[in-house]
């Protein structure tokens, strides 16, 4: 291809046909020369809409990459839907973004019902299902779902990270476990048994459930002490976490507690549970806390917190959701960055599955981004650390599979 | 002058009229029987007077107009009511029926005197003070029904066939009380009745109302010797 | 046994949470007799107003009686702007309108205030009473005002001529403008009154289960089994109501049934309870003489 | 309107629905799906609360249960789609008999409360841990896509799934309605009109009150659950949170925005439930719900009566005018 000829093939190619021949610019539906169409739903109404939130960062994202030029001199259209937390209504929502707004792919659709509901479909249609946000094991299957890939640590991983750091510190467990009654809740009780393996059945002592519909754990947390328990295992939802962490402080059970990471917050878990009754507390985390003091001089955070304060005003600062949803779409940002002209669905996958140790700011020291043909889990890692009583401190390697 | 005076009224349910430019008059004091057959429009002459369906016209007590207001203004001027059916509060007991008849007086030794004036026409209902409303037999609850309008100290008392469902001697007995009423207290009555042997009997003067006029009005006597009404409703 | 009696003290706290909003909804009830689904919604938009005043600097028992004002005002307004249009519409486009209120309050709350869980002040001691384990002092305290509600309620419908006129109302609107009583205020009222005990439970369930906009999602279900259970009439039903939902549930889940069943089952007896005795422990059987 | 007019209106509408997914996206088809399949569960509800007058606040556990009938009928044991629709019709009539045996005895707020416990309960129920084996428990079920039959590919009718789909749903629906408007229309009808208003004028009247209410409930539940079915067939998956109490409560504001005892009132009903939680998602990404209450406030101060009642007196005038 040395020819004399090239570069006139090359501007009668440009002249004649589309632009993607020149510079390989390729494009499939949702992407063009000025634009790139993203899809997302998420729970703006209904009983999950405090994670609505993390769209609505997303959105304010991508806004201030608009303001700043956007990405390879394209504009990002993020559409973002409501599904009430609703599978029926996340399919016929995302069935709308593919068929009718012809986006490139969707984003960060959020709850493991959700986006079982649309898992054949999009891979069916080989349309991008990028980092979906819920913590189910399942989204690391690119073998029989090329077109699906997760993000965050999974549930199950964080629970056997747990099951060993249990095993190692105490010889003489007996492991009460809360969980919320869904997928969420099982996925972790799920890894820890993993975890425990042939111990399991005699390491756990008790494992009680609640219903987001109850109004309070304190029964729960009763039994738990009742069974006589030393290490509580504490897998819930922020609201229903810290009454948890509150009512055994109350009644004066003093086990090693073990909390999951989706309610490590400081300002949203810890404060409203009392953080003298927080004291001692293990968990793992992979984002940088807002609400942890170590972290108040920290630049990443610092423009975070800016670019909360000029996009998303109303946004929680104290939500650790709003950390989420600016990590996920920073990483998104830099798949985009890394696909250039060529933003095919393919080359999107191709791409957000050749990330090597990409690391994002706002993601605690030693976490970072991998992924390859067949490692479709992004992050993997998690950091453990224990609550002295002011801070997250950080204690041992980071850990992974 | 009148107590209440009415010109052409008009009243209607939705769509369908059913008084067509009433005129009548009742004096202060006095005992007046609306008489008429089922469907003439006796009962919502009555709730036309109180506000109770959509009117036209004009109806004046004590000079005054009162069409077009509410029925708790209405009542507050001094017109009691007891309404087709006595509007009994069933599941209240026989003292807070009565206690509510009261409602808009606040003196509360006054309305404790009221209460003993009642019970010295209807002494029966002391004896149920307690019970609930709804259990007390249909007679008792038409005694309730007029105590109630009572306690209001009403100067125009309304009553709607007060005689319905009640055995002939409780009849007597209730109209007696009744005239009693209208003379110590000089409480004026506007009667309606099927009844009209015992209405003429009790009354002043009479309106005789057919499909939604008044077709007949004059002194009780008259009215009782009058051919037509003799044959139509009292039948003799 | 230790740990038996522990259940039914903390079912007894819990219960007192249902009592207290299970109160709001025998107030409504009183007067219009409807259940208004929206009452816990109510509920919880008065508190974080109080959660606003508290924060802006305000003592709490000021913040405390402008809130109960606030809630009663609120009420009265959405009676009059809200309800009163459909007055005479069938009874389940008023509930869909309640629907409607429940979700309106729900989204606008979690709009204005995020759906991060927010700690309420109690005004009761932190330490626990007599240094137990068993309740703290807040939950007691809570108890001791949900009473004192009760038995101001119950003075105020059996002892008041405004208390009985509101009964009147709710029973026979015909009847009772023909006394005097003007109904529409008197709807009104009653609307205040319910928002105005809902905001009091609202600011005693707060410090409990924290404050956040879906906090009332459970609660105001068990609020309505224990109303119905007591008996919808009756405010000392309603706080009994309350107690029996609450011990059930805690000894259900603990040992009888697991706790992922507990509210099915749960439900199920007080529906089997009230399918024997449709009035519940107050309600008063209505024998009328046709 | 004249006879002839209001059959020429009755054959455009027939056209139109033909018609439809040849015009229409996929996207849209499906959309329209899923009205016809929320339709079928709203004339279910309306026999009960509209027509019956037996409130129900729980109605999503029947569509849940003819969902899940559907699916582990499909998944479980491998049967085709099309007979799970009269199995879950059937499983739901025998479930709402049963429920509606000890509702007789609740009237008012207590079948409120009932229906509603109910409602609740059913999502905790679909995830109880000895069920999973059939349940899937929390991860629920994923289900195949019907395909359309392969007669008509051979009769050169080509069609994609979608489009099948939703004449599978046209002709349940057509079916279920025909059936509903002979049903109601008749003697049956009448008996649960004059339940409803006349309880006790009914019983006088040689009604067997307590067999028509237990059988209104469990019409009614076949209904839904032919509706919940349909509905499972259509989003390919069923878990326990697609039948939140939520969407009982959707149901029921699908039949008074629609028009209580109306078979019509099922239609608008549905297209109401369909697409106005959309259009608020449109307006407002920060309280949608705020302005989908906005619109039911809206939507009830305009129309009482519901649409049905609307589009009723609407038609009365244009009839009048037309005489003059």
């Amino acid at each position: 291809m040395k020819s004399k000829l090239v570069p006139i093939a090359a501007l009668l190619a440009a002249a004649l046909a589309s632009p993607a021949t020149l510079a390989q610019k390729k494009y499939d539906p949702g992407a063009s020369d000025t634009e790139i169409r993203i899809g997302n739903t998420n729970p703006y109404s209904g009983p999950a809409s405090a994670y609505g939130t993390i769209g609505k960062t997303i959105t304010a994202y991508f806004k201030m990459v608009d303001d700043q030029g956007g990405i390879n001199g394209r504009k990002i259209n993020f559409i973002s839907y409501d599904d009430a937390y609703s599978p029926p209504k996340t399919v016929e929502m995302v069935r709308k973004l593919v068929e009718q707004d012809n986006v490139l792919f969707v984003f960060q659709t959020l709850g493991t019902p959700s986006n079982t509901a649309i898992h054949k479909y999009m891979n069916m249609k080989k349309v991008p299902q990028l980092h979906v946000a819920t913590g189910a094991s399942k989204w690391n299957d690119p073998k029989n779902f090329p077109w699906t890939m997760g993000w965050q640590p999974n549930y199950q991983t964080e629970a056997r990270i747990y099951a060993k750091s249990i095993l190692q510190t105490k010889p003489d467990v007996k492991i009460g476990v809360l969980y919320q009654n869904d997928d969420y809740g099982k996925d972790y009780l799920k890894g820890l048994k993993d975890g425990l393996g042939d111990k399991a059945a005699k390491a756990i002592v008790a494992e009680v459930s609640y219903e987001v519909s109850d109004p309070t754990v304190d029964s729960q947390i009763v039994q738990l002490q009742a069974s006589g328990a030393n290490v509580f295992f504490n897998v819930g939802t922020p609201k229903f976490a810290a009454q948890a962490i509150r009512k055994a402080y109350d009644i004066g059970w003093k086990p090693v507690q073990y909390l999951n990471n989706v309610s490590s917050s400081i300002g949203a878990v810890l404060t409203p549970a009392g953080l003298e009754k927080s004291v001692g507390i293990i968990t793992t985390a992979y984002l940088k806390d807002y609400s942890d003091s170590q972290w108040a001089n920290d630049p990443a955070v610092k423009r975070w917190e800016s670019f909360m304060k000029k996009y998303y005003p109303t946004g929680d600062l104290n939500d650790s959701s709003n950390m989420y949803g600016y990590t996920v779409a920073r990483t998104l940002e830099q798949v985009l960055k890394q696909c250039g002209d060529n933003l095919t669905r393919e080359n999107v996958m191709k791409q957000a599955a050749s990330m090597k140790g990409q690391y994002i700011d706002t993601l605690l020291p030693g976490i970072t981004i991998t992924t390859s043909d067949n490692d479709y889990a992004p992050i993997e890692s998690v950091q453990m650390q224990r609550f002295n009583g002011k801070r997250w401190e950080r204690f041992g390697e980071v850990m992974g599979n | 002058m009148a107590l209440l005076e009415v010109k052409g009224l008009h009243a209607s349910y939705g769509p369908t009229r059913v008084l067509h430019g009433m005129n009548f008059a009742i004096d202060e004091g006095s005992i007046t029987a609306v008489l008429g057959a089922n469907g003439a429009g006796k009962t919502t002459t009555l709730r036309a007077l109180c506000g109770m369906v959509k009117t036209e016209g004009e109806v004046r007590f004590g000079g005054a107009r009162i069409d077009g207001r509410l029925t708790e203004d209405i009542v507050r001027l001094g017109i009691a009511h007891v309404p087709d059916g006595r509007g009994t509060f069933v599941n209240l007991t026989t003292e807070e029926n009565l206690r509510l008849g009261a409602y808009t007086h606040k003196d509360p030794a006054a309305v404790e005197s009221d209460l003993e004036r009642v019970f010295g026409y209807f002494p029966r209902l002391k004896e149920r003070l307690r019970q609930q409303a709804g259990t007390l037999s249909g007679g008792e609850q038409q005694m309730l029904a007029v105590s109630r309008a009572m306690m209001l100290r009403p100067r125009l008392l309304l009553l709607d066939e007060p005689s319905f469902g009640l055995a002939p001697l409780l009849v007597r007995e209730l109209f007696e009380i009744m005239r009693t009423v209208n003379q110590r207290e000089r409480v004026s009555i506007l009667l309606v009745e099927q009844n009209a042997a015992m209405a003429l009997d009790l009354a002043d003067h009479a309106y005789l109302i057919e499909t939604g006029r008044v077709v007949l009005s004059g002194p009780a006597d008259e009215i009782k010797r009058d051919d037509a009404v003799r044959r139509s409703y009292l039948g003799y | 046994m230790d740990a038996f009696i522990h259940q039914v003290l903390s079912g007894l706290a819990t219960g007192g949470i249902y009592a207290s909003l299970a109160l709001a909804l025998v107030m409504i009830y009183q007067v219009t007799h409807l259940v208004n689904f929206a009452q816990g919604e109510m509920a919880m938009f008065s508190t974080y107003a109080a959660w606003s005043l508290i924060n802006a600097g305000m003592g709490y028992w000021p913040a405390f009686l402008l809130t109960v004002l606030f809630a009663f005002a609120l009420g009265v307004v959405i009676e009059r702007v809200v309800i009163r249009p459909v007055e005479d519409a069938p009874v389940l486009a008023i509930v869909v309108i309640f629907i409607a209120l429940l979700v309106i309050l729900n989204s606008a709350t979690g709009w204005i205030y995020s759906y991060t869980i927010k700690t309420f002040p109690s005004p009761f001691p932190k330490e626990p009473l007599f240094g137990n384990t068993y309740v703290s002092s807040h939950e007691l305290g809570a108890i001791g005002v949900t009473l004192v509600v009760l038995v101001l309620l119950y003075v105020f419908f059996r002892f008041t001529p405004l208390g009985l006129a509101m009964r009147a109302v709710a029973q026979n609107p015909e009847s009772s403008r023909l006394v005097g009583i003007r109904v529409g205020w008197m709807l009104a009222l009653g609307w205040g009154l319910a928002a105005a005990v809902g905001a009091v439970a609202g600011m005693m369930i707060a410090p409990i289960v924290y404050l956040d906009p879906n906090m009332m999602g459970g609660i105001l279900l068990y609020a309505f089994a224990a109303a119905l259970l007591g008996g919808i009439e009756s405010p000392f039903g309603a706080v009994l109501g309350g107690f029996v939902v609450g011990v059930l549930e805690n000894v259900l889940g603990a040992y009888v049934i697991g706790n992922d069943l507990k509210l099915s089952v749960a439900l199920g007896l007080i529906i089997g309870v009230l399918l024997v005795r449709p009035s519940g422990f107050f309600g008063r059987v209505h024998v009328t003489r046709v | 309107m004249t006879r002839r007019a209001s059959i020429g209106v009755a054959v455009l509408l027939v056209i139109a629905c033909l018609l439809l997914p040849f015009v229409v996206s996929n996207y849209r088809t499906f959309q329209f799906t899923l009205v016809l399949v929320y339709a079928i569960a709203l004339l279910g509800l309306n026999i009960l609360t509209g027509y019956n007058g037996q409130i129900s606040l729980g109605h999503g556990a029947f569509y849940a249960i003819g969902a899940y009938t559907a699916a582990v009928l499909m998944d479980r044991l491998g049967a085709p789609y099309w007979a799970t629709v009269p199995a879950a019709g059937a499983v739901c009539l025998v479930a709402g008999f049963l429920f509606g045996l000890p509702a007789l005895r609740l009237e008012g707020l207590y079948l409120a409360l009932a229906t509603f416990a109910l409602g609740v309960s059913m999502p905790q129920l679909l995830k109880y841990h000895h069920l999973e084996k059939w349940t899937g428990g929390v991860q629920g079920i994923v289900i195949a896509k019907p395909e359309p039959p392969a007669f008509l590919h051979e009769a050169g009718l080509r069609m994609n799934s979608d489009q099948w789909l939703y004449f599978f749903a046209l002709t349940v629906a057509a079916v279920m309605f025909v059936l509903g408007w002979n049903l109601l229309r008749g003697r049956v009808g009448r008996a649960l009109i004059a339940i409803r208003d006349q309880h006790i004028a009914a019983e006088a009247m040689g009604i067997n009150s307590a067999l028509y209410k237990s059988l209104a409930f469990g019409v009614s539940a076949m209904y839904t659950g032919v509706a919940g079915a349909l509905g499972a067939i259509a989003v390919q998956y069923v878990a326990p949170d697609s039948f939140t109490i939520f969407l009982s409560l959707v149901f029921l504001v699908g039949i008074v925005v629609g028009g209580l005892a109306s078979i019509s009132g099922a239609l608008y009903g549905a297209l109401f439930i369909q697409f106005v939680p959309n259009v608020a998602d449109e307006i407002s990404k920060a309280a949608p719900w705020a302005i989908f209450g906005l619109f039911l406030i809206g939507f009830v101060y305009l129309m009482p009566t519901g649409v049905a009642g609307a589009v009723r007196m609407l038609l009365v005038r244009f009839t009048r005018k037309g005489a003059k």
